[in-house]
């Protein structure tokens, strides 16, 4: 843990996060389903739930720019969808 | 660290266990000793308080090729053909995570059954839940029931048959047992004991990680409200690992690379080195910082008790290193000697060249403790119920009672969740007596079914055990299958309570009993103890897996009507056996009194004949009676079908409820084209089996004279109602 | 015919489909997805499964894989590829065929036998079939759930490019009977130039008599046809 | 859309994200077998990539507190295996 934290703080790494979420007009069955157990559940109010991916990427990077390039080149490869998909990249540390 | 009293109680160790731990050692253990030793000496591990009760099972038939003691048994299925198969059971895992716990434990049974050289074949399950309105129920039968297929289904290997059975006896504690059963070659069967001196010992598979560590001592204690909140590392399933670690070994088992082969289950590296060690009377030598791990600082305490999965120990011939590495690399699993074996007879565990833990192999397993547990016997009930006093109700009320109650729906909201057909050899899908494997590209099958019966057992321990290895044994039968061997699951209590020993001792005589009788012998099986929360302990509930061979499969037979206008024969006597029966339980709420007998001579005759029966292809359907007794059996044989049966009043008639719902052992029910009748009754008269002839198929309706008339689609449809509203 | 069975790690119906296509005389070959190169072949198989654990998607990280790329090559010269289950999974991520297989509506695993109904046959897969006519196939999939845009629909519809739809007994096309909410029961599509077929029954699983029926049989035989 | 904006400007509704992640010591198969196909895909540098889930949550609920608390509610009864997985709950708008 310590050696960890070591490594960040000298930002030889970069740490993001990317959320992969279904675009709005692609039908998610997943959140539908679990919408309706809230309900059942007897959670009121709820108006609509949507459920996506989230995913926590470390990087052996100092550059921001060049990191998050190549985050975006792992989206567009290989974690998104992209006929059905939208993403967002978070930095986190 | 120093170990202190505390220390030795949370390694779930007593005190006088820990003092015989140092005399063993000629000292105190440290605590990566310690560690080791709670894995090995626990219950789950060391069958401590089981064994002497083990004993007794019968092992040995001219079927058996293996019996109890390795990873899985084998038997022989003629030509060069063996089955190996075994059950586990994952009951306190699956209760805290529902999803992994089950996942997992299909996982591990699966390990026990590839890692003796056989490709597995086919999976069962039998899942104990509470009582339906129980406000956990629900979601633990959904979790189970998806982690089941979650693994079976992405490792591809069929889910065949199992038992889906609710009681509020297991509200606070599910149970969840899984069997494999795998198809091997019998001349390349693998064991797990070493031989032979510094020889390369390697792990092979997943990476290590924190996680299920104290795994086996949780099995071996009792729930407590904190349980729940102490949240141990859940271990997560990989099945796509598993699946490339099967492909693996068995292309490593295709040539002679492997001396000897074990999977990491319960107690992981522990239980693995140990074992192989003790069998080959060897020692074994870790080097502990060559193992693959998952996480940063991993201790020697942490990878000798993780329980993570996926995982295998290999000793490996000389010189075959390269060889076998390629295989495993080709497959993206980790593969690293670890160890050798040596010739001091004790576990020696170097980390960074330091020794950190030496144990005599021998205190780890011979020395084990073993325990003679108090046990006392069960007073049997002398309870007999009279109907007369009873509220008086109808018999179309208390049969559709039935068969919409929880325990006798249609299972099929469990059963499409599982992928059954995968491998292409599934004859016979679950739904049925017992399933059907074809082996492949041959024309020659097994049948396979799982099977437990916790009432009767609860209420007379020796009965009930007897009555769960007949029933196997008829499921078995009834798909035209020569029953060859079991494995079983014992899933009982606390074992420090006598009582529930005696429920022990005494369903192990009862299954000993039948087993002996009927040739059947038991070649593999597992224990689980302490199933309970707060002193409140399940019941009783060993389960049975049976496998049975089909010679040659043509047709395979199941219980569904086939024509219209066949003769409708109950091989067996009925007497009207009330006591113990789902129509006082599901009408009444009555659980009193004793389960019905079992003769096993009778037993024995009738199945055999219906065999042969079957072999000379004169039955057209089949079924045997079970819970719910002959009218719900009756009422299964139309269900899927296109037809119904009429059935005459009985003859000579005690009570229509009785005769109907009583729950008389030994008896099948079968459908015989009309115009092979004589032949049939002359085969049954000749081998003195009593039978009745009770009616005839028909379309659309099911009819009992003068008191019933229904059209089979309604009673399908009450069948299939619980699930899908549930 | 000579064909070619693509095997991932986690494929597991790929002994299934060799099987049934040996029986059926194909000549035919397995291929590891880490070849670079296809044995010549008249058809390619992507076989059932969970290539890869199907844990990102089903069918994503199968679509990355070195091979897939001969796989699209030989497609663009004409080659004949099914995709079945996972493959028809595989054949949507690559973009080989259209539209994506979501989550089953039900969000559970579904393994039973469903009625479908041959819509086109007039294809090199399903020439053998009488138009319409109802076969009983067994589905066992997580994510059957075939959905597309509206344009793309439109294209199917227009230019007859659906395979086969679920229905009932009597092949009447309706909600109750789309087992995983497919868009109009969509059960199998091919790609416009219907050298490529994606489904999600399992013919492979339905040429023999002891096992199940011989419903998938002629598909394997309209290949040969 | 523009109607949505509407409603959400009378501040009738409110809309959060939720992130779930596996607990640290927990194995994630998934982001396991994604990392190894993004190293095998030739993106280097790559250190560990972890997969959750994300959940977007609209709420008929104008008091951010209660709003919160409902939130909570939701994953601690379904959205989230407390046994496994850590969450963490971010008001969108
Ligand atoms: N109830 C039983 N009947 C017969 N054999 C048993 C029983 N319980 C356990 N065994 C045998 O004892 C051995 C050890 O069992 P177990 O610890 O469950 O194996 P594993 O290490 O694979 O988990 C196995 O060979 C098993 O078949
Ligand atoms: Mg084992």
């Amino acid at each position: 843990m310590a050696k960890q934290f070591q490594l960040n703080s000298k930002k030889n790494k970069l740490k993001f996060s990317v959320t992969v979420t279904l675009k709005e007009d692609v039908l998610d069955p997943q959140g539908k389903v679990v919408q309706n157990t809230l309900v059942n559940m007897g959670i009121n109010n709820l108006k609509s739930i949507r459920q996506g991916k989230h995913f926590e990427i470390d990087i052996n990077e100092k550059e921001l720019t060049v990191a998050k390039k190549k985050i975006d080149e792992m989206c567009r490869k290989l974690l998104v969808n992209l006929i059905i998909e939208d993403y967002k990249i978070n930095i986190i540390k | 660290m120093k170990i202190t009293d505390q220390l030795v109680e949370k390694h779930g160790l007593k005190k006088d266990e820990f003092e015989n731990i140092k005399k063993l050692l000629g000292r105190e253990p440290n605590l990566l000793e310690l560690g080791i030793f709670s894995a090995m000496w626990n219950e789950h591990c060391s069958y401590k308080s089981s064994r002497l009760h083990l004993k007794k099972l019968p092992i040995a038939g001219e079927q058996v090729i293996q019996g109890p003691g390795e990873n899985a048994g084998v038997i022989d299925i003629g030509d060069d053909d063996a089955i190996v198969f075994k059950i586990e059971s994952h009951n306190h895992p699956s209760y805290i995570e529902p999803y992994q716990g089950a996942a997992t434990g299909v996982g591990g049974i699966l390990r026990d059954v590839f890692t003796m050289g056989a490709r597995p074949i086919a999976l069962l399950n039998s899942i104990h839940f509470g009582a339906p309105d129980h406000p956990k129920t629900k979601s633990l039968l959904n979790g189970v029931v998806s982690g089941i297929g979650g693994y079976g289904n992405c490792i591809g290997i069929p889910t065949v048959g199992g038992e889906t059975k609710f009681n509020e006896t297991y509200n606070e504690n599910i149970l969840v047992n899984a069997m494999a059963v795998g198809h091997a070659k019998k001349n390349k069967i693998f064991y797990s004991k070493a031989k032979g001196l510094n020889k390369s010992v390697v792990y092979v598979g997943s990476k290590t990680g924190r996680d299920g560590i104290h795994g086996a001592s949780m099995a071996s204690a009792e729930f407590d409200e904190e349980s729940e909140e102490k949240k141990p590392t859940v271990q997560v399933g990989d099945p796509f690992t598993e699946k490339l670690l099967m492909e693996a070994c068995l292309e490593l088992m295709k040539d002679n690379s492997i001396i000897s082969i074990q999977d990491m289950g319960a107690a992981g590296l522990t239980s693995s080195s140990v074992e192989m060690a003790s069998k080959g009377s060897l020692g074994i030598e870790l080097d502990l910082e060559k193992v693959p791990c998952r996480e940063e600082n991993m201790t020697p305490y942490e990878m000798m008790l993780s329980e993570s999965q996926e995982r295998m120990l290999i000793i490996l011939e000389d010189g075959k290193e390269n060889s076998a590495k390629k295989i495993f690399d080709k497959w993206d699993l980790d593969f690293v000697i670890i160890g050798k074996t040596t010739n001091t007879n004790k576990l020696i565990l170097k980390f960074n060249n330091k020794i950190e833990g030496e144990i005599p192999i021998e205190a780890l397993a011979s020395k084990a403790p073993v325990y003679d547990r108090k046990w006392i016997k069960k007073k049997p009930s002398k309870i007999k119920v009279d109907l007369k006093n009873l509220k008086k109700i109808k018999i179309e009320d208390a049969l559709i009672k039935i068969l919409s109650s929880p325990n006798h729906s249609n299972k099929s909201w469990v059963t499409n969740q599982y992928d059954q057909m995968v491998m292409c050899d599934t004859a016979q899908k679950s739904g049925s007596d017992a399933a059907i494997i074809r082996i492949h590209n041959k024309d020659k099958a097994i049948a396979v079914s799982v099977d437990s019966s916790a009432n009767y057992c609860k209420s007379s321990p020796l009965t009930g055990g007897k009555q769960i290895v007949c029933e196997n044994w008829r499921n078995l039968i009834a798909v035209g299958a020569k029953p060859l061997a079991i494995t079983n699951c014992l899933n009982f209590g606390n074992p420090e309570n006598k009582e529930i020993m005696g429920e022990f001792a005494e369903c192990i005589n009862g299954i000993k009993e039948a087993c002996e009788f009927l040739n059947y012998p038991v070649v593999s099986g597992n224990v689980s103890f302490y199933n309970g929360t707060n002193n409140k302990n399940i019941y009783p509930t060993p389960v049975i897996g049976g496998v049975g061979l089909i010679q040659k499969l043509t047709k395979p037979i199941n219980h569904y009507f086939k024509k219209e206008n066949s003769s409708i024969i109950v091989i067996g006597k009925t007497i009207g056996h009330i006591e113990q029966s789902c129509f006082l339980k599901e009408n009444y709420s009555i659980n009193e009194g004793l389960p019905p007998e079992i003769n096993l001579l009778n037993e024995k005759n009738n199945g055999e004949s219906l065999l042969k029966l079957i072999e000379k292809n004169l039955v057209l359907s089949s079924h045997d009676i079970s819970n719910g007794g002959l009218i719900t059996a009756l009422c299964e044989m139309t269900f899927s079908s296109n037809f119904g049966a009429k059935i005459y009043k009985p003859k000579k008639l005690t009570n229509m409820f009785k005769y109907f719902f009583g729950e008389d052992q030994g008896r099948y029910i079968i459908e015989i084209e009309a115009e092979n009748l004589p032949k049939v009754e002359k085969i049954l008269k000749d081998d003195k089996i009593y039978y009745e002839n009770i009616g005839f198929t028909q379309k659309e309706k099911f009819e009992i004279e003068g008191e019933l008339n229904i059209l089979t689609k309604d009673l399908f449809k009450i069948n299939n109602e619980w699930y899908n509203k549930y | 015919m000579r064909s070619s069975v693509i095997v991932f790690p986690g494929s597991n119906c790929d002994r299934d489909i060799a099987v049934a296509l040996e029986k059926m005389q194909f000549k035919n070959q397995m291929v590891w997805h880490k070849e670079t190169k296809l044995p010549k072949s008249d058809l390619i198989v992507i076989p059932g499964g969970f290539s890869y654990g199907d844990y990102l998607r089903s069918g994503a990280i199968a679509g990355k894989s070195l091979i897939i790329n001969e796989v699209k090559n030989a497609a663009n010269s004409g080659c004949l590829i099914l995709g079945i289950c996972n493959g028809f999974q595989i054949l949507t991520e690559t973009g080989l065929l259209r539209g994506t297989l979501l989550r089953n509506k039900n969000l559970k695993f579904i393994n039973k036998d469903v009625y479908v109904k041959v819509t086109n046959n007039n294809s090199k897969f399903t020439n053998k079939y009488k138009k319409d006519q109802i076969l009983n196939l067994n589905i066992a999939h997580n994510e059957g759930n075939y959905f597309t845009d509206q344009k793309h629909l439109d294209e199917l519809k227009n230019n007859n490019l659906i395979a086969f739809r679920y229905c009932d007994e009597k092949g009447s096309i309706n909600d109750f009977y789309n087992p995983n909410g497919s868009l109009e029961n969509i059960a199998g599509i091919f790609n416009s130039k219907k050298n490529i077929l994606g489904m999600m029954p399992h013919p492979e699983r339905m040429v023999d008599e002891i096992i199940s029926n011989k419903d998938g049989v002629n598909l394997f035989s309209s290949l040969l046809n």
